[in-house]
């Protein structure tokens, strides 16, 4: 079987203030899949992220990139950096430069790249999360979601295998929401190995492959989401409900109202196959008509 | 910040800052009376002593806060028996040792007193009391933003240099210098967004231009303040025993 | 650079801080004026000592591959002016002081005078003659930014060559000494914090 | 009829960068009502809550307090901002004191009351947000829920008839968003007019009493919650689209699952109504087999 592309092998951590991050926390990401990352405020969200990135060392554990063990070596942190690219919440705290092609250029600039591949890239990126012509724009004078945007962009044009993303979703309102999934499934497609954090179980089940569950600095479950899904045991120590598309089909299967397979991913699917449904019915019920 | 952690965390959390001002200033007056360098060291003992034990403040933290001082005062004493003569050639003065280790004692003491203050006593508890001595409001307003902002501040900063971090932003110090002086840029065009913000949120619950606070109640202060100037008054008692 | 809590004998840790507290007086009155006309400026400045503690308190990578503390000074001199830098300048001493050990309350006084009066004017100084023999800006802001710190660590070596002189050669010999020593580590921090503001200054000036 | 508690009529409001805020906006809070302000990012909904507080003047049209216009003068500001109480999204942005119980008396001492009467405003207001005996921890030491609890309380304690609240759900996990949203309730059951901005349809409408639309700086519509819940055409050209219980409910009365009547507010109360339904059924199956 194939390594996972990245991997925590029973890390524990602690921070310097004494608040406890992670504990025996094991967690593997397949390559290529789109990872939703659960838990409540305060679960260590954030904390595996920064693992996975090297920005955090493990206390006790082991982080893993492709089976192979990664040590606190200034050249193996910077190998991964090089690999694993992390979007951090917050716009205003990452980007620093005043132009949005300055900022993204940052990243390219430190792998050492020469200028035109540089160009090239800050490019490429900006076309990707639909900010083309941005290049010269100054920061501050861009929305929210713009700004969310260009930190995207500044990741993405190091090209890296694994992007990971700590709440992309907060703060977006829905029609910026829906063209950002779209970006990610994407990225995914090209083979980028996409890890977000949420809190929104609803958004996690319809868009993610896998989901881990993360509960007091522990990963209670790791499962692609279908089969996650129905455990509302483990959800709940995770802080979350059973998502409402699960719960609801469960409900109108048990009625007959839906065939009990395929379980929709989210309640918009749910509505769309109960529309489909009612078009097909009547549909049937015009053509039966006509042919009376 | 260590020293604020031990601050918020320590037995004496909860006594009056009046009270443990005062036994540091006696702490300090002592000091500067004292002549001998045993009896500085006493004074440092007894004051380090008065936060380990009184206070409970941990071991640890009182050596890594005092670590910089130390390091000044090491360099500094053994500087001051080291010159030049007047043909600037460097020898050693055995003449300067007393004054080096009586300034050494003495520099411990005072910061063994400041310590004990520091390590118990939350900035803020700090600010109150200044309030009530009448500190001009200027300066007080200035001191109460400055404390809440540069924990704000900090954690912009903290933020910034791990998402440069992410980006590699810090591979070698041209790399490195380059990052902090683009971050240290963003941080200070945020001072000025966000005194702004604050200027609006104050508005928003009807600042008049003063910024007022309801101080923290310490109901016990007569009787607290009573005992810090009896310990210290043991402290000014033992050093003026070296005058005589 | 500071010098620590209890080390200058006590006249002179008196007679620094009555020197201080006169300059203190004057840079809060020119401030309260300021606030007068600008009353919005209260929580920039506020703001504004936060940033240059937070400076004072950094690591940053200098020259030398070691790890510095640069003052601030020259920038905070350079953005608000040197009057408001010492009341802002005091409160940034007091919090060092207080937070983190360095510098210290009976010592506050000369630190002070040295980090929070000599510094900035010197810097400010050096700037508008600098700008007004038309030098570029960025020389300009790395020759003051680099001079106030030197000015500031010589300050600090003449203070303390008072406080302890040399009982052959008196204060000269003893300077020369304070002088020599943390020429060491202080000529490096002032190119590192000179290098510094020049970045911070153009990197504000493109907002 | 009795005024509307704060109006505003046909606003207007341009940045000083000359960015639109508001245009002929018209929008009016019913005293002692839950509102939500819906929008895309951008839309105007915080410019309109800074305006409701007198922050921002309109550039034309008028803001009216029981009816009353409300000009531009201090004293005019000052009675408005008394009674109308505004909670900024981002708690870094407004705490401005060192501890708890020191940021929560800033707004009650402005109002020059004297310290007794203050320090037990501090105790009421912190004990409404769940913060009973924080008053002297560093609000630095805190989470992120918790500050965001501190600003609540800082307008609480100033006792306000109207709370504003920008965006308060944004980063808090769904327990959190739960102890708020009953929190408000409790303050609209104490006659509290309340109005928060969101970009989540569906949790505005299953908690909202009434619904303000806003789109590129206009009030597209201001209406009860049920009135609004089916006119997609609006919801549209606010950014947003049918809730999703109004869009379920409506597929699941046409099948006759549910009755046409009540409309779910929300689709865990759409869930609810369903599970309540399958155990009556049960229910009464079981009394017909015990019968039998």
């Amino acid at each position: 079987m194939a390594h996972p592309v990245l991997e925590l092998v029973d890390v524990d951590h602690v921070y310097p203030d004494g608040g406890t991050g992670l504990r025996g926390c094991t967690l593997a990401l397949g390559r290529g899949r789109r990872h939703a990352l659960l838990g409540a405020n305060g679960a260590g969200k954030s904390t595996v992220l920064r693992h996975l990135n090297g920005l955090l060392r493990p206390g006790a554990g082991q982080l893993r990139s492709d089976g192979q063990p990664v040590d606190g070596s200034r050249a193996a942190l910077a190998a991964l950096r090089r690999r694993v690219g992390l979007v951090f919440q917050d716009p205003e705290r990452q980007l620093f430069a005043a132009h949005v092609g300055e900022d993204v250029s940052f990243g390219p600039l430190n792998l050492g790249l020469d200028a035109a591949t540089v160009a090239a890239r800050v490019d490429a990126a900006l076309d990707a999360v639909g900010l083309h012509g941005y290049a010269g724009r100054a920061v501050h004078h861009l929305s929210f979601g713009q700004k969310k945007r260009v930190c995207i962009a500044g990741v993405l044009a190091m090209e890296p295998e694994v992007l990971l993303l700590d709440e992309p979703m907060a703060g977006l309102d829905a029609p910026m929401q829906v063209d950002l999934a779209a970006l990610l499934d994407r990225l995914a497609a090209r083979g980028v190995t996409v890890l977000l954090t949420t809190h929104d179980v609803d958004f996690a089940f319809g868009w993610a492959d896998d989901i881990h569950l993360l509960a007091a600095g522990r990963c209670i479950a790791s499962a692609p989401a279908e089969r996650l899904a129905a455990r509302a045991d483990l959800l709940h120590t995770a802080g979350h409900r059973v998502p409402l598309a699960i719960a609801l089909h469960a409900q109108l299967a048990a009625r007959g109202v839906l065939p009990a397979i395929p379980a929709p991913r989210s309640v918009p699917a749910l509505l769309e196959a109960l529309q489909a449904d009612l078009a097909t019915s009547s549909a049937i019920s015009n053509i039966l008509e006509s042919t009376e | 910040m260590l020293i604020e952690t031990t601050a918020y965390a320590n037995r004496w959390r909860g006594v009056a800052p009046s009270a443990k001002a005062l036994f540091a200033l006696a702490g300090i007056a002592a000091a500067w009376i004292a002549q001998r360098p045993g009896t500085l060291a006493l004074l440092a003992l007894l004051l380090a002593l008065a936060a380990l034990v009184g206070a409970r403040v941990p071991l640890r933290a009182w050596l890594a806060a005092a670590l910089a001082p130390l390091g000044f005062l090491l360099l500094a004493c053994a500087t001051m028996p080291i010159g030049p003569d007047a043909h600037g050639d460097w020898h050693w003065h055995a003449a300067m040792v007393p004054v080096a280790a009586q300034a050494g004692c003495r520099a411990l003491a005072v910061l063994a007193a400041l310590l004990g203050f520091t390590l118990t006593t939350p900035l803020p508890d700090l600010l109150s009391l200044l309030r009530r001595l009448r500190t001009p409001e200027t300066l007080l307003d200035l001191m109460a933003l400055c404390y809440r902002m540069l924990f704000v501040l900090r954690r912009a900063w903290d933020d910034g240099v791990d998402a440069q971090r992410a980006r590699l932003g810090y591979r070698g110090w041209r790399h490195g210098f380059r990052s902090s002086g683009l971050l240290a840029g963003h941080v200070a065009q945020q001072v000025w967004l966000r005194a702004a913000a604050l200027q609006t949120a104050a508005d928003a619950r009807s600042y008049a231009g003063t910024l007022r606070f309801l101080p923290a109640a310490f109901p016990r202060a007569r009787r607290q303040n009573t005992l810090a100037l009896l310990a210290g008054a043991l402290l000014v008692a033992l050093a003026l025993g070296d005058r005589w | 650079m500071h010098i620590m809590e209890g080390f200058l004998p006590p006249a002179h840790a008196l007679g620094w801080s009555a020197v201080s507290a006169c300059f203190l007086a004057v840079g809060l009155r020119a401030m309260a004026r300021d606030l007068r006309l600008h009353p919005e400026r209260r929580m920039l400045f506020g703001v504004a000592a936060a940033f240059a503690f937070l400076l004072s308190a950094l690591k940053l990578p200098s020259v030398t591959g070691s790890c510095s503390h640069p003052t601030g000074v020259g920038l905070g001199a350079l953005l608000f002016g040197p009057a408001a830098m010492v009341p802002v300048g005091f409160v940034v001493l007091l919090f060092q002081a207080l937070l983190l050990a360095h510098g210290g309350v009976t010592t506050l006084g000369a630190n002070v005078f040295s980090m929070a009066v000599v510094g900035p004017f010197i810097a400010y100084g050096v700037f508008r003659a600098a700008a007004a023999l038309g030098m570029s800006r960025s020389v300009a802001v790395f020759a003051a930014a680099c001079l106030g710190d030197l000015a500031t660590y010589g300050t600090t070596s003449l203070q303390l060559a008072w406080a302890f002189p040399d009982p052959v050669g008196g204060m000269a010999a003893s300077l020369a000494r304070f002088a020599g020593i943390f020429a060491l580590t202080q000529v490096p921090i002032a190119i590192s914090e000179g290098l510094l503001t020049v970045l911070v200054v153009n990197a504000i000036a493109r907002f």
